[in-house]
């Protein structure tokens, strides 16, 4: 598949956005999707539904082949061990929550530390939070420098000697910084703490090794990676799977219930509950294949050669204040203008059909740390062009033309 | 939609140069508005004197031009008005910006209206209403009006 | 709309299976979807796409617009007072343990009782029981009689003033009882004792007034409801929502961040962490407006019918043995063939393209107390015509004869 | 698909009249093989001599025509076996309902071969291979073979 039709490959290009085309510069937030996969979720519900794993008539035998096939398909797409450490969830979210809540369940108590980064999402400090107020936990959060980076050596810092798990962003949301995380893991393994890698702006641009990165856990947010919504990834080691205790309870999830006790099933029905997102699931297969089909080279490449083209054109618009400047840059580009707000930003630029987005970007804290409590983003997917950002530095002239 | 309605002369004065702006030092009431999706945040200082009058009142905060302006045009029209007045103000432009074409309230006076019309251009920006009132809603804290039971955003 | 006519609108039956015509039988476990809710997707994300809430775009408005009107219309079809006591999971299981996780957390403490009945499903006994463990509560179950029912009586021989919550199926997806709920609830109330009703197999089957019938918490599987996989919906009254602790935490839910705390935001978002299940909520609203446009009463009364039908056919057929004779029955038809076991019942369909389910059907504890490790379940929906259970009825013949 | 070949004569008549049924006395090694999915529960009673020689074999339980017919079929051909080929027996039978056209191992007589292969049938029901081998890890479980780490099926 050529890089240069890509947006022919997704249907909302084709319609008018308020008799504009559409700009789509908000892909971090979530991402446009293709048209398999949403033929696939079509065909799917029109000719082949049913509940996976719990009938054995003929549609449901077919659909939990295929369900189980996308775990297939995630494991090798994350070149994980075995495909039982692809555990299905509503989101990015629950997949932190379901870390959060058993790893703290089982293994902390007063007084230990985890450590997270000023980087993080509130997805990935909120269920962090909550063991402070049951177990008594200390949340540390390894400083941003100023080039909106963390560097190994910041986590190292604050490493102490009660640190019992790191969780940390793969790749920044907002400063678009590219943590190095197998190092980070390195590190934390050499002392014992396992980590967990919030992977929601990872995994849609950068190529995955589960076994290579050896980290212990890594969140994946499907509808930021061309798939359905209501759907996220958690990968574990499948150790951890094993000897942590199960999230929520339900059908499909146990082995036997009597009245005095229960009895968990195996992997990987352990961890899902109830009835999975089963069409999401089987839609979810096609993105990976799509992305496949590309290949995951070209995407990291063609995102880029557009992120450097972006900086290059929104540094030479001198009202432009770019935000982050890591080593390793992500196609994510945050910035301010000049005495205009992101929001008033976000509607003017709007009005041109271009879409971005605006605000804390549910990172308070590292906009606590910038002393702003907005900002602009433009992030990019497979399907944006140089024009696109072309666009992007038209709209926020005009923008600068209305307040000026 | 158009944004030349959206950002009239007015708004974008007061944005850039709001009115009031600063905590004064005998304030009596205060509140803070904050809209958690944007961040934006406006934070209320009233003295309110024994005739339950609004005898000074500024703001501080930070937010888009849109909430900006509104906070700074209400602190203007705000300042010595009674109690039940300022609850009829407020409720009159709660209501314009939610579905009232125009505002109704005898004590609003025609260049006051004016202004406040200006900011009735989030009405097809559903996503800014908020910007526009934010300030207000702070206000109605600070006096503890309480919302009634249908959240139907009239203060009584 | 006229439900003669009613399985034209759902397009899964134009296919063939495996050269049959499908009868599809298994509605409890997960119902079929109409061409309006499947079109619904298809259109929102070749059209509309885009994440709500979070983004000021055109197209982030709108799909924010159509997600709370899908809100609005469950509000108005389950006669909820207020939109923000609907709330939007992954499935009824998840609603169920966001309940027993948070009340638990708040108002459980040692020595404290739940009472559930023997008809429970596992999705309404596991999240009670983890906090057996974390709690030390102690569970009790109301028994279940010969008829497969639980009476008034029971529950109020069970309750005790240790009682703090009870938590009980409206329909239930093995006997097909429907319980006294409304009855239930108010002699709950006469004691303080709030109520959760697991209504799985209620909601898509039965006229729903949340204020007539006054329960505290109500959970419904939408895609037993016509709607798609990975939604779910958790009714509740909202002093509770209020009173009650989050439950995931992450974008979304929260007010304000920072280091040192952070403080939750207001209905409905405090429970909706994370980036939801958008396109699912958006079809589901389709959902609610296909079955308004049949009518609930109509269903009510077709299924009513093909109950009575169903069972004066498997009746007349020696080697049947229905399932629960309960006062109330829905649309669930459970059964065993003599000399022949569930599973091998289901296979032999199957090769007639009749769907049912066996096994246990999540209820391991009404099956021990029927002394029975698995049953057969055909189940109702309203596409289903007394052709199918004619069919059924020919089918398992055919078992018989194999076995004979 | 074809139902005739997944309910063959020698499966109904095992799944009616199992042999080997009931928990006997000196048993020394046991273990149950269950389904969460459909609650199908095989227990297998092992006498095991000092030769590791399965002295008597019999089991408990309840479950499909399948599941039984498979327990019984197991049990009848198990007895007498010593360790190392109970072993060889199990991995070529798992082998065969997994992927092989058929058994491979000397140790099973032609006309064992004929009634294990009357099970051959679940290959075309995936659903149903689990009631096919649920005795078979079992025994695996009683004998103390441990899946190794690919979780392969293979007993190592
Ligand atoms: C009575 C009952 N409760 C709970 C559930 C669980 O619902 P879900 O799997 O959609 O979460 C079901 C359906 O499986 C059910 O029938
Ligand atoms: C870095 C990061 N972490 C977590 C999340 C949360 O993912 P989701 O909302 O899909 O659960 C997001 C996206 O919003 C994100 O960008």
């Amino acid at each position: 598949m050529s890089l240069k039709d890509i947006k022919k490959e997704f249907p909302i290009f084709n319609n008018k956005i308020q008799n504009n085309d559409l700009v789509y510069l908000d892909s971090a937030n979530s991402s446009q999707k293709p048209q398999v996969v949403v033929d696939r979720i079509y065909d799917f519900y029109t000719k082949e539904f049913s509940n996976v794993g719990r009938s054995i008539h003929y549609l449901a035998v077919a659909a939990t082949n295929l369900y189980e096939n996308t775990r297939t398909l995630v494991q090798k797409y994350i070149n994980a061990k075995d495909k039982n450490e692809i555990v299905f969830t509503k989101g990015a979210t629950e997949a932190i929550n379901l870390v959060a809540n058993t790893f703290g369940q089982k293994y902390l108590k007063e007084g230990d530390e985890i450590l997270l980064t000023e980087l993080e999402h509130h997805s990935n400090y909120v269920p962090w939070h909550y063991l402070r107020k049951s177990k008594g936990v200390k949340i540390k959060f390894a400083e941003m420098d100023e080039n909106g980076d963390v560097t190994l050596e910041t986590i190292e810092k604050n490493i102490t000697d009660k640190t019992k798990i790191i969780a940390i962003t793969h790749l920044s949301n907002v400063t678009g910084a590219i943590l190095p995380v197998k190092e980070i893991t390195k590190l934390a393994h050499s002392k014992n703490i396992p980590v967990l890698i919030d992977g929601c702006q990872g995994a849609p641009h950068l190529k995955l090794d589960m076994q290579d990165l050896d980290c212990d856990f890594y969140a994946i947010s499907c509808h930021k990676m061309y798939g359905p919504t209501g759907l996220g990834i958690l990968y574990a080691k499948k150790k951890w799977l094993e000897e942590l205790p199960p999230y929520q309870g339900g059908g499909g999830m146990i082995r036997e219930v009597k009245k005095e006790g229960i009895t968990f099933g195996e992997l990987p029905n352990k961890y899902e509950a109830g009835t999975m997102a089963t069409a999401q699931v089987i839609a979810f297969g096609e993105s990976i294949k799509f992305i496949n089909k590309i290949g995951i080279d070209n995407i990291e490449k063609h995102e880029r050669e557009l992120t450097v083209y972006g900086e290059e054109v929104l540094r030479k618009n001198n009202s432009v204040k770019l935000i982050g400047n890591p080593k390793n840059k992500g196609s994510v580009l945050s910035f301010t203008l000049d005495g205009v707000h992101p929001h008033d930003i976000a509607t003017i630029l709007d009005e041109d059909g271009v879409a971005i987005r605006a605000g804390h970007h549910c990172c308070q804290i590292l906009h606590e740390k910038l002393g702003l409590s907005a900002t602009a983003r433009a992030s990019l997917g497979v399907y944006n062009t140089k024009e696109d950002l072309d666009q992007l530095n038209e709209s926020l002239n005009k923008c600068k033309k209305i307040f000026s | 939609m158009d944004l030349k309605e959206l950002y009239q002369e007015i708004i974008l004065d007061h944005g850039k140069n709001p009115r009031n702006i600063g905590k004064f030092e005998n304030f009596n009431k205060d509140a803070e508005g904050y809209n958690p999706l944007c961040g934006d945040k406006v934070h209320i200082y009233l003295k309110l004197n024994e005739n339950k009058e609004i005898e000074d009142i500024s703001f501080e905060g930070h937010g888009c031009a849109i909430s900006m302006a509104s906070a700074s045009i209400m602190t203007e029209l705000m300042k010595d008005k009674k109690n039940p007045e300022v609850k009829e103000i407020l409720n009159d432009f709660l209501d314009m910006i939610k579905q009232s074409p125009e505002l109704k309230s005898q004590l609003i006076k025609e260049d006051e209206k004016t202004k406040l019309m200006s900011l009735s251009g989030v009405k097809q920006y559903p996503m800014r209403v908020k910007c526009a009132t934010i300030a207000w809603h702070a206000l109605a804290s600070a006096m503890n009006y309480k919302k009634d039971e249908n959240n139907s955003e009239k203060f009584i």
